[in-house]
């Protein structure tokens, strides 16, 4: 009797089983985050216009370091906290390049003698921007100048610990370690005061029915989505891409049809931490140089990496986006103080983690 | 513990041995200092014949390290003066150096060192409200040691459980609120916003400010605190100024003031602005743009139009040149000659004694002497002479109150104009009698 | 391997202890001056030494990732102040509790010496482990990478709330006038050796019950998860109710160090808890001892407060301006190197962990060795 | 109730029909797009060495996890002696009395074998802290009952020379041989083994291969067997379940499953693709 109760039991499920491909929350389940997101994007564009733009600015560079750190978790397989102080690295990279400024003593700088400063006219403004052409040059200089530094980190720290079979907790309290030497290279090359690439109060542009745009966050958000799209180019419509984007999926299967690991590595880390590096230095434009920020800006960066699915760039890139919109929305909006956004962050990364740990474009796993 | 014994001498007993022989060198390196201990002579004689020595705890690092340097200036000014002059009890003071990092952890620590193996008789510092509390709390208060700041304002420290140790030579943070208060009604400015960094300097003068503007008529549209790592302060300023107020009340450091003045500025329909003293930083005008803010006003504690102030300023002059737009320059001298004049007074260096004389130096009744070489040999001679004295100082009278607090003080009301922070007023205040709070004593403008 | 290991433990520490007596000795001339300098920094080591016991029991048995150690460090800090002081006159201060008042009232023989420090360190213990089991609850089964963002995340927020929310804690004003346990019964210049006292009691109890938990089938099950969730999901353990429980123990204790860090500053602001000082610090301090040993822990802790505090000695001594200006940045990067050099050169740290710890099985073992070597 | 778009599937029913000590009711676990396992049924008779076959890639493994509580399947149910188990956890199963190995033995490599063991042991007061706290004497003396038994178990298995080596340092066929002497520890009533004969000596594998006939005939536990080892399919399963593309293709015995047509083309097939 008993048998034939739990008989029907098994049947029933079989049934449901077969039934349940056809509910209707599957088809339209997908849709909701994205219809959740669009909606809000398009009321705080409205709404919100002010903190809509410096939130699409500032999320555009959350997601050019989140690409970056997508990255190197996904290929090189290093959950990187030092990802934030990397950014802060290159941003002091770039202004030694252009103003050749070391703290020597307490009191002043010690100007190292050559700096691109010096080049004639290139701190004249171009267009409605505060810098000349001397910036953009220290900026390349800045990002190319942490690449090395990043393969050497990657080289000396990370891979001997991967070989020895380290599990990713190891590696990531070593790079916690790099972030905190790093933090301190920085506190003892340029002080613990904030600096900054140009003094001074910058151009704004007037475009009829939007805010005040300052010209240099054009430069900004033109940068940020050159970037974007060059790292998009490179992942999908090149050989290196097709290769990285092999290792990320199944790092034996990659090497078994033939790409060369190593090498694939290294480019990881050109690509990834060219474009955090770079990414640093225009978040160092939009507001200040300072060893400090390197740490605040590890919560937003994981947070949109997550958000956008770990592994998935382009992902990235759109969760950047939206933490950094979400952030400032949510604090201008006046219910809770502005000293909370990285609590909303942090509730929104709690909320992707547990609802949808494989984030918006995540693969699931 | 007996098991893990019986463990190791029972079956390796020769790994065991070799191990027990570690650790007991371990347990004896360990045990070097507290042997010494009874080794050692007893306490440190505290001789009549020492030297006065003084501590520093400035912030050399850290967030406000860029005060550091002047600070100490300060410092070594006084000392030299009063070391030309003669000394204490016949004997050169000695200045020595702390860091307090901007750090309430590493201010503790480093005011242990100067007190126990520095062997100071008194502290000149932190800074900040946040590094005073626990090194009075922990460290000054509980070895009684004297403690004097010249820049922590909170009105927490006035209630401070430091067995009456911690004094200080700058007024509290009310009166700057008030006086910031006024000059915003006397502009004109009906309703303002409070823009404040959020610690205990911020919040301080917010709470002023806001309770003397709402008294005298104004409205608070909005009271915003910030933090000082940000890489844009674009909703704080959104949200304090949406009620469109006449103007912002920036209480703040330089640190994040560049950011969210420019970002103010940038954002178009800016009100007009009124500065802490925490702002009153030529380098971050010049950063800025001087002539974005030309004319705008700001407020500091400054020094009254007195003989003893112009004696602080012509003798910085005479040591380092212009006297720099760095707060807190007059407190410090002020904290290091009260120091010096107490321990004359008690003839000891000795900490409990010279906090004992140090409200009979620093209060009326008494001969008036003021700071320099001059001022020093007169108070000196006072002393001897078994007068009592009543320093007056470069930042003002410095009365000493039962807490340790001066009640009394100058808050100058400053300008941008040109290249420079011009001095165009300067209000005296005293907290204790607040029916006459910021009530605009010297109107002239100086300058 | 070992041998060689606990020797260059040992020169370590011999190192340290030199240079913690002999630079201020060398300053000062005087062996009382720096046992009285030395006896508070014990009392700070001894409290760090149970934070990184805490952290142990997460990291180095059950291998859950915090790094917001900062979070429960803090949250015990500021439980331990509003238990024990007055209740808030609202004239500077503003904060919820303060009981020192009423328990101090309890009818118990000098209850205002001990009573609400002893409810402070078991409020702070509690409340740190409240904080931690809903935290804990959703994430625990999550990638440890993930965990320790949402930990480094949470830590940033309990330090804003603490700095936002002045009717809870007073805001970023901090809380000042912290009693001081058994402070009334003696005098002060003996305080410090009383509080030291106190806080050595505490980490020996903590270490007893850490140590008995860690050597028990419980221990050997967090030890087993460290290695291998599936493997011990499948010798039939809950692995979530098992990382919890170590995850919680370990905030618990972490908590009441907190309560403990409250009572020696007085005073306690959000500005203290910067995740440098209350989370890194630590990691360093467990890695360089080595993790999953308790003995371990300590000597870290000795180890890299040691050398905390001997870099601020050297501003004593005569030192070029360019370095002199920068010891605190040196000292900071000295601690990410150290992190990165002990996991690349002995990532067991200078006491490595015991392989066997069951005291139970070690006792078997040991009899039945002992029989068979009597057979042969 | 209208039912829709139910697939052509060999009902179950046949396999129920036998007193069944797990049952697998049209489970289906996919991975992005592709379906490990779709729609697969059977039964496993109380008390049977039963073996699950197939070609790579045919979801055995995958669905020896979901059986397990390691993987939580998209749909269907599992029953384990009549009661629905699907996605319970694997200590929960235990409990129960269902126990498994994994195909790349996974003993904790930093504990000896003994200890290994002794960590499988069930029930122990002493993994509740508060009891190691408050009442060690109750834990130290069931942990010398649990230790004996560990010792009974490794005699049993031959290991027990190797009491005191660290797990890591083991032999591939030591550990599977160690895994299963885990599973041991808790009395099991079934035994999920995973490629138990991969990368294992022969002599290694007829000791196995003896301990599973014994415990099933002497002590009655169910063995559910994935392996690609035919010898030992032979020697010891009946009935053997072949699993191809995620789902069950045939049941018999070997030597039925060895001439079916449809068997071999799937074998051959998968081994050309």
């Amino acid at each position: 009797m008993a048998q034939a109760v739990e008989k029907s039991v098994v049947e029933r499920e079989v049934a449901l089983a077969r039934q349940r491909t056809t509910r209707w929350s599957q088809t339209l389940g997908p849709w909701v985050p994205w219809l959740l997101i669009g909606g809000f994007a398009a009321w705080s564009a409205v709404a919100r216009t002010d903190q809509f733009v410096v939130g699409v600015i500032v999320g555009s560079l959350y997601g050019l370091a989140a690409v970056g750190l997508t990255l190197i978790y996904g290929i090189a397989r290093v959950s990187h906290f030092a990802h934030g102080d990397v950014m802060m690295f290159a941003a002091y990279l770039a202004f030694f390049a252009l103003t050749g400024a070391v703290v020597g003593s307490q009191t002043g700088d010690v100007v190292f003698p050559f700096h691109l400063g010096q080049l004639p006219g290139a701190t004249e403004p171009i267009w409605r921007f505060s810098f000349g052409y001397g910036l953009v040059l220290a900026i390349l200089i800045g990002a190319t100048l942490a690449v090395p530094v990043l393969l050497a980190i990657d080289r000396f720290v990370y891979q001997p610990l991967l070989r020895r079979g380290s599990s990713t907790a190891i590696l990531a309290v070593a790079s916690l370690g790099v972030a905190i030497s790093m933090r301190g290279v920085m506190l003892l090359i340029w002080g613990p005061t904030g600096r900054r690439y140009v003094g001074g109060i910058r151009t704004t542009v007037d475009i009829p029915g939007l805010p005040r745009i300052v010209a240099d966050q054009f430069f900004i958000m033109l940068a940020a989505g050159v970037l974007a799209t060059a790292a998009y180019v490179v992942l999908y419509r090149t050989r290196l891409g097709t290769a990285m984007r092999a290792m990320a999926d199944n790092a034996d299967l990659a090497r078994a049809s033939g790409i060369d690991i190593a090498a694939t590595r290294r480019w990881t880390w050109v690509v990834g931490g060219g474009l955090t590096a770079a990414a640093g230095c225009l978040l160092a434009l939009q507001s200040q140089l300072s060893p400090e920020l390197g740490f605040i800006l590890l919560l937003p960066i994981f947070a949109s990496a997550i958000l956008g699915g770990i592994g998935s760039p382009h992902g990235a890139f759109l969760g950047g986006l939206i933490v950094g919109v979400v952030g400032e929305v949510a604090v201008g909006l006046g219910v809770i103080s502005p000293g909370y956004k990285m609590a909303v962050i942090f509730v929104m990364l709690i909320a992707v983690i547990l609802l949808r740990p494989r984030g918006l474009l995540g693969a699931q796993s | 513990m007996l098991i893990g014994q019986f463990r190791q001498n029972t079956t390796a007993t020769r790994c065991a041995s070799r191990r027990w022989g570690l650790r007991a060198t371990a347990a004896l390196l360990l045990l070097v200092p507290l042997v010494a201990t009874y080794a050692g002579e007893g306490a440190r004689a505290q001789d009549e014949a020492e030297p006065l020595r003084i501590a520093v705890l400035f912030p050399f690092t850290g967030d406000l390290s860029d005060f550091g340097q002047p600070f100490l200036q300060a410092a070594e000014l006084a000392v030299n003066q009063i070391n030309e002059a003669g000394g204490v009890n016949g004997q050169p003071i000695e200045l020595v150096q702390g860091d307090s990092a901007t750090s309430p952890q590493q201010a503790v620590e480093e005011a242990r060192r100067l007190i126990e193996l520095e062997g100071v008789s008194a502290i000149v510092g932190p800074a900040g409200s946040g590094e005073t509390l626990p090194v009075a709390e922990s460290v000054t208060g509980p070895a009684g040691v004297l403690e004097i700041t010249m820049s922590a304002t909170s009105p927490a420290l006035t209630i401070a459980n430091d067995n009456d140790f911690l004094f200080r030579t700058v007024i509290s943070d009310a009166a700057q609120g008030v006086v910031m208060a006024d000059v915003a009604r006397e502009q004109g400015f009906e309703s303002a916003c409070v823009l404040y960094v959020n610690n205990a300097y911020g919040q301080g003068l917010n709470e002023a400010f806001a309770d003397r503007f709402t008294a005298e008529g104004g409205t608070i549209t909005a009271q915003v605190p910030h933090e000082q790592e940000q890489a844009s302060y674009a909703s704080e300023i959104a949200s304090c100024t949406e009620g469109d107020p006449d103007v912002l009340i920036a209480a703040a450091y330089p640190e994040s003031g560049r950011v969210f003045l420019r970002e103010l500025v940038e954002s178009g329909d800016a009100p007009s602005v009124i500065f802490s003293d925490g702002l009153q930083s030529p380098d971050m005008f010049a950063e800025l743009g001087w002539e974005v803010f030309e004319g705008s006003y700001g407020t500091a504690a400054g020094a009254p139009e007195t003989d003893a102030a112009a004696t602080f300023e012509q003798a910085w002059e005479e040591a380092y040149g212009e006297v720099p737009a760095v707060p807190y320059l007059r407190e410090i001298n002020d904290a290091i000659y009260l120091i010096a004049l107490a321990a004359e007074q008690a003839d000891s260096t000795d900490s409990a004694a010279i906090r004992d004389a140090l409200r009979e130096v620093a209060n009326e009744p008494g001969t008036a002497v003021g700071p320099g070489q001059e001022g020093w040999q007169e108070a000196v001679a006072a002393i001897d002479a078994g007068e009592d004295v009543n320093y007056e100082g470069g930042a003002g009278s410095v009365d000493l109150d039962e807490n340790g607090d001066v009640s009394k003080g100058t808050i100058i009301v400053w300008q941008v104009q040109g290249e420079a922070i011009e001095t165009t007023d300067s209000r005296e205040i005293d907290l204790a009698a607040e029916d006459t709070a910021g009530t605009p004593v010297a109107g002239t403008p100086v300058s | 391997m070992t041998r060689r290991g606990n020797l260059l433990a040992i020169v370590i520490v011999a190192l340290i202890t030199a240079f913690l007596v002999g630079l201020p000795l060398l300053r000062t001339g005087s062996i009382s001056s720096v046992v009285s300098f030395l006896v508070p920094s014990l009392a700070t080591m001894a409290i760090f030494a149970i934070v990184c016991i805490g952290l142990n029991v997460q990291w180095g048995y059950t291998g859950i990732f915090n790094f917001g150690v900062v979070g429960f460090f803090m949250v015990g800090a500021y439980t331990a102040a509003i238990v024990t002081k007055s209740p808030a006159d609202g004239q500077f201060a503003t904060y919820i509790g303060g009981l020192g008042d009423a328990l101090a009232a309890v009818p118990l023989p000098g209850a205002g010496a001990w009573l609400p420090f002893l409810v402070a360190i078991i409020a702070a213990a509690a409340l740190s482990a409240a904080l931690a089991l809903p935290l804990a609850w959703p994430i625990v089964r999550l990638r440890e990478d993930y965990l320790a963002i949402a930990l480094i995340g949470a830590a940033e927020v309990l330090r804003r709330i603490a700095t936002e929310e002045r009717w809870l804690v007073n805001g970023s004003r901090g809380l000042g006038g912290i009693p001081r346990p058994l402070a009334g019964w003696v005098n002060a210049d003996a305080y410090n050796y009383v509080f030291l006292l106190i806080v050595v009691v505490l980490l020996l109890l903590v270490y007893v019950l850490v140590d008995r938990g860690i050597r028990s089938p419980w221990g050997r099950v967090l030890r087993a998860i460290r290695e291998d969730e599936d493997a011990t999901a499948a010798a039939g353990k809950d692995v979530v109710a098992f990382k919890l429980q170590g995850f919680v123990l370990g905030a618990a204790i972490m908590g009441a160090a907190g309560a403990l860090f409250a009572f020696q500053q007085g005073a306690v602001s959000p500005e203290t808890f910067t995740h440098f000082f209350g989370t890194f610090i630590f990691w360093a301090m467990l890695i360089a001892g080595g993790s999953g040993n308790m003995v371990g822990t300590i000597v870290g802790v000795y180890v890299i407060w040691g050398l905390w505090s001997t870099t601020l000695q050297l501003q004593g001594f005569d030192l070029p301006a360019f370095v002199e200006g920068r010891i605190p940045h040196l000292r900071d990067t000295l601690v990410g190197v150290i992190i990165v050099v002990v996991l690349l050169v002995n990532p067991r740290g200078l006491v490595p962990e015991r392989a066997r710890v069951s005291r139970w099985l070690d006792r078997r073992v040991a009899a039945m060795r002992r029989s068979e070597a009597a057979g042969d | 109730m209208t039912t829709v778009a139910i697939r052509e599937q060999p009902t179950p029913t046949a396999a129920l029909q036998r007193d069944a000590i797990l049952e697998v009711g049209a489970v289906t676990k996919a991975f992005g797009g592709n379906r490990a396992v779709d729609d697969c049924s059977f039964a496993v008779g109380r008390g049977t060495i039963t073996g699950l076959i197939g070609p790579n890639g045919a979801g055995k493994s995958t669905l020896l996890n979901i059986i397990a509580g390691a993987l939580r399947p998209d749909t269907g149910v599992i029953l384990f002696d009549g009661q629905a188990v699907t996605g319970l956890r694997p200590d929960e199963l235990l409990c129960r009395g269902l126990a498994r190995t994994f195909q790349i033995p996974r003993p904790i490599p930093t504990m000896t074998v003994l200890e290994n063991l002794v960590l499988a042991g069930p029930d122990q007061t002493g993994e509740r802290i508060w009891n190691a706290w408050c009442r060690p004497a109750q834990v130290g003396r069931q942990e010398d009952a649990i230790v004996d038994q560990a010792l009974e178990i490794l005699a049993y298995v031959n290991l027990i020379h190797l009491r005191d080596a660290f797990a890591a340092n083991l032999s591939g066929g030591q550990k599977k041989l160690l895994e299963f002497a885990r599973t041991l520890m808790i009395r099991p009533r079934m035994v999920l083994l995973d490629e138990p004969a991969a990368g294992v000596n022969r002599t290694l594998m007829r000791q196995l291969a003896e301990h599973i006939e014994e415990q099933c005939h002497d002590h009655g536990v169910t063995f559910l067997i994935v392996e690609h080892d035919m010898d030992l399919i032979a020697r010891l399963c009946d009935p053997v379940i072949v699993m191809s593309q995620g789902t069950r293709l045939f049941e018999g015995s070997f030597d039925e499953v060895r001439q079916d047509p449809a068997v071999l083309e799937a074998y051959l097939g998968g081994q050309v693709k």
